[in-house]
Parts: C-alpha cells; structure tokens; sequence
C-alpha cells in the first residue's frame, strides 16, 4: 500500500492527459480516499487495541497521500515522518507498555455502540449536506503542474512571503508570514516535550497505598518454577490488580 | 468539460471526471467522524487517543483541499499557501498532544494498573 | 548507575513501571556457556534478581568413581572441565599420589607442567573466544580457535586424542614424547608470541570492549573470597593467590626452579614481564574487564612456563618410568589436594578401604563457587550485563554438574 | 514509454499507463533484490575473509557464488512457523510492511540524472521520512510473536531507530542546505566536476557531519556495533526469533534494501552521487544533452559510479560489523543524545556560517580584497534572503 502511495501519485502529477481519457487524479484519489475511510471505520469497529493502532497506521499513510494528490508535497513528507513516523510510533509504545492480557481487548456494550452508531451517521449527515453545499470550484486545467510548494513554504515559515496571492485576491495587501507562530511553536513543542518526559519518569515515593497494594499481592516466595507464576497469573488477572479482582 | 457532478456522485463516473473539493471534503468528513465515534465508543485510553488523531487529520485534509493549486475556488478565495501552513502546525502540536496525553495515560497505568477509562472515577490521581 | 539503588527503602527511583516479568534465559541459550538456565526477574531493561539452575549436564560421575579402580577414573575427569582435560587428569593423579606417598620421576614431573600449562592457554584462548561471542563480536572467536587448534594438534601427537586425553594418569603419563614434538612445540610458540598483540587490539583495548566490561559485575575481595572464587576470577579482584606457588608441597614441588610471577594486581600495576597494553581508565579492580585481562596474562605467563619445562624436560635423560599398576591397592586412609587449573582451585578428595577401588570420591568445582556469585554481581544491571558478567566468570557446565 | 504501448502497441489508454508503472516498480523491485542477492554473497565471503577462512566456495562455481540462491532455495522450502500465542493477522503483516517501507524509500532515488523512479522535490525529506516507517513492521513483528524475548528486541530497535532519526535529519539538512533543494537530482548535479566539488570537501564542517551521517545511518539501520535488536548472546534474535522461511527472507531483504538505500543517500548527498571523482563524461565532450545514445551512455556511466559507492558504503558497513563488538542498549542512546545529535547541530551551524561568509567557496573568496564588504552580508535583494539563483526565475519578485 504505502509502496503505491507516491510512486503512482508521483506520476499522475507530473503529466496529465487529455480529460476524456482516464483521469489519473481521480483514480488515484478514489484509490487513497478508500484506504483512508476504510481503515478509519475499521479503527472505530476493531477490539484488539494494537489493531487499532495498526489500521490508524495505514489510514494516516493514505491521508499523506492525499496530501500529495492535493500538491501539498512537504505537508504530506511532514504527515509521513512526523505524524506516522513519530507520533504513532509513540503511541504503539504506549499500547505496548498497556497491552497486558485483560486490557488488550475491553468491549464496549452494545447500547454504547448503537447509540455512537446513530450519532454517527446524524453528525455524518450534516457534514456530507455542507460539503456539497459548497459551490463548485474550478477544476484544475488539464496539463498544469503546481510549481513545487517546499521553498514558498520555508520562506514563509521565515516571514517572507514569495508565492504568488492566489485565487485573484488583490496582490497588494500584504499577507502576513508565519515568522511568530513558527517560534511560538518550537517554544511550545520544547515545554511539552519537557513536561511530558518529567511526567513518564516522575520519582514516586511508595505512598502507604501502594505498600498496601503490594503487601495484599503475595509476591511469589522464591523464583518458582516460571510456567506455574505464568498459569497463576493468567487466572487471578495482571499481579498488581490482584488486591481487586 | 468541467461541470462538476451536482449532488449524487455517482462514484464509477468519477473515473474520467476531474476531482473537486467536495469530494476532499467527504473524505474529511468521514475521518472526522469516525474519529468522533472512537472517542465516543472506545473504554481504552489510548483508544481515545486514537480517536483524537482522526479528528485533527479530518480538519487537515480540509485544510490541504482549500489550500491545493489543482481547485482554484470560483466563488471564494482558496487558501493558498495558507492552508498548508495550517496543516503544517496541526500536525506538530498533534506530536505535542500525544506526548503529554501519553505521558498522562501512562501514569494513570501506574498507579491504577488499568487504563479503563471507566475505571478513572476517582478525583485523587 | 542503576547499580546503587537508593539506600533510603521508601524512596524508588524507576521509570515507566512496567509489569515485573520472569525472564528464562536458557537453558538452550546461546550465550550461557553450555546447558545453564539463569531465571532473571527484570523490570523493563534492568534485571533485579538472577537465580541460576543447573544440573542439565549431571552424569554421577563421583558415583560411579566408587566402582572404579583409581586409573581407570581417569576418563571422567577428562570430560569434567572438557576444555582442560590435561588439568583434571593431573588433579586427581596428585591427590592418588598423595594418599599412596609415591614420587613420579623427575622427568614425568617436567613432562606434566609442560602439558598442563599448554593445556592452560588452550582454555584461556577458548574463554578470550567465547567472551567476545558473549559481546557481539565474532571474528576473536575464530582467532582463538585457530591457534587451539595447533596445541590440540601437538596433544594429538603426544597422546592421540584431542579433547579428552586421559594422558596424565596415576604414577605418572600412559606415554613419553614422540620425536621432534619438542620441535613443533617450540615453533608453536615462536609464531604464537606477536598473535597475542593481535588478541589485545582485537579485543582488550578495544573501545567498545572496554565500555561493555569496564566497571560492569565488580567484585569486592571479601566477597571474592567469602564465595570461594578461584583462579583469574579471584586475581580478577586483587587477591593474591595462585596453587602453583600456595598450593600443597606435592603440588607445587613440580614448579620449584621455575620463574613465575602471579597474574595479580599487586599496589597499582600487574608484573611486568612483558608488555601488556595499560589498564583503561574507568576500570576498576574485580570488573570483568580485569578478570579477561588475568586471563590474557596468564596465556603469556604459561608460554614461559612451557619454554622453562621444554628446557628441563630435555635436560633430564633416562626413561620416564611406568604410571601405576591398573589395580595397585592404595593404602587405606583419604587425601584431598587442590591445583590451580585455568578456571581456579579444582579439588578431588578421595576416601579408600585399601583396596584400588576407592571407597568415596569427591570433586570440589572451581566453576561451581564461580558461578554461585554470579546472582550478587547482577543484581541491578541491564539485560545486556548478564552474558557479560556471567561470560566473565568463565565456567564451563561439565565441570559444575559433574 | 506509454506513448509507445498506446500508439505502436495499440493498448487501451488505462492498461498502458498502468503497465509503464508496473515496469519502473519491477525495476526497483529488483534493485533491491539483485542486491540482497550479492550482498549475501558478500558479507560471507567478508566475514570469512576477516575470521581468516574461506567464506562459501564449493555452492556454485570457484567462489560460491550460488551461494545467495542456496539460501534463497532453504528459505522458501522451509516451513512458514507461527507460534500458537501470536496474533495471526499482525504476524503475517509485519514483514510485508517492513519491506514497503524500505522498498518505498527508492522511489525517490536517483541513479542517474532522470533514471528516478519520482523526482521529487521533497526527495530527501521523503526518503527519510519513509525509512522512519520500516520501524513498525519491527513493533508489529514483536509484539505479534507473543514472546517475552521478541517484544525486548521490538521495543529496543523501535526505540534506538526513532531516537536516531533527529540526528540522522540534522546531518541530511547540511547537504540540502548547500544545494538550496530537497530535490536529490539537484543536490547530486551541484556536486558535478572534480572531486573538490563534492559537499564532503565543500568545508570542515561537512566533512565531520558526512562521519556522524555515517554513524547514524548505521545505527538507524540497525548493524554493526549498533545491532541491538538481533543480539544473539542477549536476545537470542530479537524480533524475528519465531520467523522462518519466506517471511523471515523479507526481514532480510528489508534490512538489506534500507543499508543499500542509506549508503547511496551518502553517496548522493556527500559524494557527489553519480559524478566521479573524475568526470570522464564531460572530459571526453558528451554530456546528457548530446545525442540520444551518447547521452544513455553517461548515465549509465553515472548509474555505474553511484551502484559502486553504494555497495562500497554496505561493504564498508560489513566490514565493521565483523570486528567490532556490540554496544549496550543504554550506551547506544548515549551516543545517540550526547554525541550525535550536539556534534550534528554543531557542525550545521558551522556549515550554515560558512556558507555566509564564503558564499563562493573558499578559493574565490581568498582572491577577493579583505576590506570589501561581503555582498552577501547586506540585507535586500542580492542579500542574505536572496533566493538560490536557480528558483529566482520561476518565482515573483520578493515584496519588501
């Protein structure tokens, strides 16, 4: 799948045929916008959590694609190593670190489901309205290629704007670059990053709570035999819920 | 040539026709949607979170079709470079957010040893 | 490190707490040297209590040594430590002199310091070998095995077999030198003086080596000594101890007239009598670093011991004499001697009735005591420390299980 | 090419275009394969050669050279395992999506000037991008084979791979800062001419981060003293312990595809790509443009001489993992946050001062008068926000 993704893209950019032939643009489209919804629908129906986060993998990984159908290709590299490439790796750590034998797959109860479902399709409904409310744009013209978008982008992230003001709005008012919220980001990206890693390695001081947690799970006397500690667990849930279940 | 398919598109058809920005925006929609539904059904913390990745990319694939050279807006302005910028944030304060929301789920395994989210029903962490 | 946890209880320092997990390693692992199975109980990344199993290789070879005539046990000693066959025939040969008061000629005397102490850098080559399999690399391994190979190839010729000679025997050896074996011997050892440089730069001085041993699984004397470590694990830690020159007179009057300095660290430095790369700096005394470097020592030291033997060993003419009887009765009474083989003090104790057949036989192991310290040294490391530590203590199953 | 099937060969539109793209992905397919074949090869007979043996020599002809088939015969005869506790769906994936991810990362690449997949203008940040996803068909593979030992291995090599890409980045924005593109054709053209025009020479700078690009290659690669994940002695072999057969091949084959493909980013981003230390082509005259067979014979030229770097940067990454030992998982962090990533940032800063003071280079800027003031110091139009030459054309004029 991802080995499509930009190869075949890649080439529907680069030359357009006439528009009563196959539109490449399209298929590609229709090819991405189906892996894209399919996987998302298959997150919200999946159980297995780390089956979620697989098909949150692939459904991103087409999203990108789309972005570099739409010609946005720095924004769809950036989706691909920022988005797929680290924050959802960072989250399959986390369900890595969660995913013991009971919590990998909690149901959800069936009236829970059918109530979302409703609200669903309701919330669907009136999207699906507004997006063809929209009047419809111009289609592309057949053989043009958008100059590529990376350099504008950078010099705008510095202040400088040098595309040129798009869609026949008046070229004289001055639009703004992104000098102030690129810095205000970075800033902010450094403080959570920075919070966040104080929170995951926090030194806890055993509160009496968790003495007593620990006290009602009988640690196993000595390294006993490891298959019968595996067997003993699996009936009484994770050790440390012990005191609970 | 470039009428674009009035309200019911009939998808089959679509393979000669040029794509428009609705069609962008029942992808977004649909993403956005789905997202919402996983935060609505999921008891798991992280699958919550999961949830709250497919908003933030429903909102940048609208984001990325006002923004795209390929659908000049008639009626509106398109975005331009702008749109894609906004992409750009979306995705780096969406690394932001899953960081602390990990770090937060994470610790919430610690001390709960569960991340039920049903079971976060006492105020003293 | 995570080595020190905080002295204050209530107070843990840890990161993500995952579940604590029982991890097997072995008993088929390939790191652990032969059939030993470590159940490491480990926290994420850092191992928190280590207990070892064995007894996979048990063959009641003591048992059994209660059926024999003393001669024909010999075979079992050869296949306790399997990689210094030579060490464990001399062992028990010993300890039966002892208990029968009988001298083997001064020429046999030569003879079995000659072959034990080739026999002692064949195991070290294959210790230096199987440690830098345990940290990743592989090319010293076959550097090791490729001069082992030439001593087993001189043991051929003197004895016939290769790994368990059986030719060190009560009263002396099954059989003298062929001719021109000292040749080979001695063009053995000239072109094996520059390869321990290569061992040194392939290995000792290496700086990944030195990071992956370095201060890792350090030893205090007094717990070397309160486990009852011996050989290169004991002078690892400082203590100055070596049978060879300690060990009971029958032991050693087969070295008196040699020189030989004990591989120790003695006020700051190891002997110098010879070049050897510096100690690095962040390694501290008892750490595995120091313990592989005894070891490297030593291989240079029985290089001498071998050249001095070949010289006295010629030197003495006449025949060699004939090893005891199958069935000479030993007197009746018990005996234990200890000799320093390449792992440490390897023990045999033997009790007779005054027949040949001894009525209990006894091995004390040096791998044994080696390996008991093992759960103290990795507590508090990393997954990755325990080949390393464990690696470093050098033992070998066969000799442990017996 | 498809004009070719449309008109000559009279295919129906869609199936041309489709079967052009099946061609170029078949070409790269085999790029790869072709060079996990040769490179199994290889790495014996290196091996052999450090340990001071032979390597293969009797599969096949003098120099076992049939060596790789053997292999590739074993693996797909031997039977497909799956332990009992795995989650049959994630097991069976992992691989594949290890293999994409590292065959996807050559669309990008450029063996010769246009012999490229997609030239892209994000080519670079594409690559790496791309070589960042192959983590997951690790995570997939270790926590899927339900063992205590695969899922140590998968959360090592997940975390080594992502903590070394920051590093890995820093050293890949120098190059593209010199050349003012992402585009790889444009980074490796600049770098036409002698050997003194390749970016490893340009100045000091870049050529210490081309050695810490090395080092973090290695390590995102996960071989040589950095091969936490399959370290035999600790973890037995880590994620792909309870793999076999076909599926295992594809591991392989992953691991392979992203050395060959970090070796020819180094030879394209510092070594100049497909311009030989000598530039033969335009010594003897031809250059892309000339003719139509004289121009396929220079980039075959140039495919030549960037296969060859590539497979001298994987022999170079052999050759190390045969002697050296390997690292601790902590000590490779280390290395990670205390060396690379300081040096990296470092080294970009010098590069990017450099690149202000000497805009020309170091020798034109010897000859010029000391006193004059930089032309490049002076806010404005020919300034220091003045855009790369190339680009100044196509884009309007820069408002004030």
């Amino acid at each position: 799948m991802i080995s499509a993704l930009s190869m075949i893209a890649g080439i529907s950019t680069a030359a357009p045929l006439p528009v009563a032939a196959i539109n490449w643009h399209s298929v590609f489209f229709l090819l991405f916008a189906a892996i894209a919804c399919g996987f998302a629908v298959a997150v919200v129906a999946a159980e297995n959590v780390v089956r979620m986060a697989f098909y949150l993998v692939l459904s991103l990984g087409a999203t990108a694609g789309l972005f570099f159908l739409a010609g946005a290709e720095f924004v769809g590299a950036m989706q691909l190593m920022i988005y797929v490439g680290g924050t959802l790796v960072l989250l399959v750590f986390g369900v890595m670190l969660t995913a013991q034998a009971p919590l990998v797959a909690i149901k959800g109860s069936g009236r829970d489901r059918v109530l979302a479902g409703f609200v669903g399709v309701a919330l669907l409904a009136v999207l699906l309205q507004s997006a063809f409310s929209v009047k419809p744009w111009r289609a592309a013209a057949a053989g043009m290629v958008a100059e590529p978008a990376a350099t504008p982008i950078g010099m705008s992230l510095v202040g400088v704007r040098v595309d040129d003001p798009a869609g026949g709005a008046p070229a004289t008012n001055k639009r703004p670059g992104y000098m102030l919220p690129f810095e205000i980001v970075s800033i902010h990206l450094l403080v959570v990053l920075v919070g966040a890693a104080y929170l995951a390695r926090a030194k806890r001081r055993k509160t009496p709570r968790a003495i007593e947690v620990a006290a009602s799970v009988e640690p196993p006397a000595s390294v006993a035999e490891h298959a019968s500690i595996g067997r003993e667990r699996q009936r009484s849930g994770s050790v440390l819920a012990g005191g609970r279940s | 040539m470039n009428s674009v398919v009035a309200s019911a598109v009939p998808l089959f058809g679509l393979f000669t026709e040029p794509v428009s920005v609705a069609h962008y925006l029942v992808v977004g929609a649909i993403l956005f949607v789905s997202g919402v539904a996983c935060m609505a059904l999921k008891r798991n913390a992280l699958g919550v979170l999961m949830g709250i990745e497919l908003v933030l990319n429903g909102a940048n694939v609208n984001f990325v079709a006002f923004a795209s050279p390929y659908l000049q807006g008639e009626g509106s302005r398109s975005l331009g470079l702008d749109g894609q910028v906004f992409a750009l944030f979306v995705i780096l304060l969406a690394a932001a957010e899953a960081a602390v929301a990990l770090a937060i789920t994470l610790n919430f395994y610690n001390n709960h040893a569960t991340v039920d989210v049903d079971r976060a029903d006492d105020l003293k962490g | 490190m995570a080595q020190m946890l905080d002295d204050d209880p209530r107070i843990i320092e840890f990161d993500v707490r995952t579940d604590e997990m029982l991890v097997n390693m072995g008993p088929q692992h390939p790191s652990t040297h032969g059939v030993l199975r470590l159940v490491l109980r480990t926290d994420g990344e850092v191992v928190s209590e280590v207990e070892p199993h064995i007894g996979y290789l048990h063959r009641c070879a003591e048992k059994i040594g209660e059926n024999l005539t003393h001669r024909q046990w010999i075979p079992y000693t050869d296949r306790m430590d399997y990689l210094a066959a030579m060490n464990m025939n001399l062992g028990w040969a010993l300890a039966v002199e002892k208990l029968m008061k009988y001298q083997v000629s001064e020429k046999a005397r030569h003879l079995r310091v000659l072959i034990t102490e080739l026999n002692r850098i064949a195991s070290h080559l294959v210790g230096m070998g199987a440690y830098g399999l345990d940290l990743g690399t592989f090319s010293p391994f076959l550097y090791a095995f490729r001069e082992r190979e030439k001593i087993l190839d001189l043991f051929e010729e003197a004895c016939g077999a290769r790994l368990t000679y059986s030719y060190i025997t009560v009263g002396g050896l099954t059989a003298d030198l062929p001719a021109g074996w000292l040749a080979k011997c001695e063009a053995f050892l000239e072109q094996f003086e520059p390869i321990i440089k290569e061992y040194h730069a392939l290995l000792t001085t290496n700086a990944i080596f030195v990071k992956r041993t370095a201060n890792i699984g350090v030893m205090s004397r007094e717990l070397a000594i309160e486990y009852g470590c011996s050989g290169p694990v004991l002078r690892g830690s400082g203590v100055d101890q070596d049978m060879r020159r300690d060990g009971e007179a029958i032991y050693t009057a087969m070295y008196d007239g040699y020189a030989f300095e004990v591989a120790v660290m003695k006020n700051g430095h190891y002997p110098r009598d010879h070049d050897y790369p510096a100690v690095p700096a962040d390694a501290v005394l008892g750490d595995c670093w120091h313990r592989f470097f005894v070891r490297m020592l030593e291989v240079v030291q029985s290089m001498d011991l071998v050249r001095q033997a070949m010289d006295r060993y010629s030197a003495c003419k006449g025949p060699l004499g004939e090893p005891l009887k199958l069935t000479e009765k030993m007197p009746a009474g018990d005996a234990y001697l200890e000799t320093e083989c390449p792992k440490g003090q390897m023990g045999f104790y033997l009790v007779s009735d005054g027949s040949a057949i001894p009525w209990r036989v006894r091995a004390r192991s040096s791998s044994f005591s080696n390996l008991a310290v093992a759960h103290e040294l990795c507590r508090g490391c990393l997954i990755a420390d325990v080949p390393a530590i464990v690696g470093s203590l050098d033992i070998v199953m066969g000799e442990i299980d017996r | 090419m498809a004009e070719f099937l449309i008109n000559t060969v009279g295919l129906p539109d869609w199936l041309a275009w489709t079967v052009t793209a099946m061609v170029a992905a078949a070409l790269i397919l085999n790029v790869i394969a072709g060079g996990a074949l040769v490179f199994i090869w290889a790495e014996r007979k290196i091996a052999g050669r450090i340990q001071d043996r032979l390597g293969p020599t009797r599969t096949g002809g003098k120099f076992g050279w049939l060596q790789s088939l053997a292999d590739g015969i074993k693996l797909l005869a031997k039977e497909d395992l799956m332990p009992d506790g795995a989650d049959g769906m994630l097991f069976r994936l992992a691989p594949y999506v290890s293999f994409c991810a590292s065959f996807c990362a050559f669309i990008a690449l450029p063996f010769a000037f246009d012999f490229v997949g997609q030239r892209m203008n994000v080519g670079v940040f594409f690559v790496i991008a791309v070589l960042g996803l192959e983590v997951f068909g690790v995570i997939l593979a270790g926590y899927a084979s339900a063992s205590k030992w695969s899922l140590f291995g998968a959360m090592r090599e997940a975390a080594q791979v992502v903590s070394y890409e920051v590093p890995l980045g820093m050293c890949v924005v120098v190059p593209v800062m010199l050349a003012g593109s992402m585009d790889l054709v444009t980074i490796a053209e600049k770098q036409a001419g002698w050997l003194t025009n390749w970016y490893l020479f340009h100045d000091p700078f870049t050529f210490v981060i081309f050695w810490v690009y090395v080092t973090c290659a290695v390590a995102s690669v996960n071989r040589a003293p950095f091969d936490l994940a399959e370290a035999e002695s600790e973890l037995v072999a880590g994620f792909h312990t309870e793999y076999s057969g076909l599926r295992w091949s594809y591991f392989f084959m992953a691991e392979y595809g992203s050395m060959f493909l970090v070796s020819a980013l180094a030879a394209l981003l510092f070594l100049g790509g497909w311009n030989g230390p000598v530039p033969v082509a335009s010594l003897l005259g031809l250059s892309e443009g000339t003719g139509d067979t004289a121009g396929y014979f220079v980039r075959l030229l140039g495919m030549a001489n960037l296969l060859g770097k590539a497979t001298l940067g994987v022999l170079i990454m052999m050759w190390i993992r045969w002697t050296l030992p390997r690292l601790r998982i902590d000590q490779v962090m280390m290395t990670c946050l205390k060396y690379c990533t300081p040096i990296a940032a470092a080294m970009f800063l010098g590069a990017m001062l450099w690149q202000v003071a000497l805009p020309g280079g170091l020798v034109p800027a010897l000859r010029r008068p000391a006193g004059e003031i930089r032309e490049g110091w002076l806010p404005g139009p020919g300034g220091a926000f003045a855009l790369p030459s190339a680009d100044a054309g196509k884009v309007a004029k820069v408002n004030p």
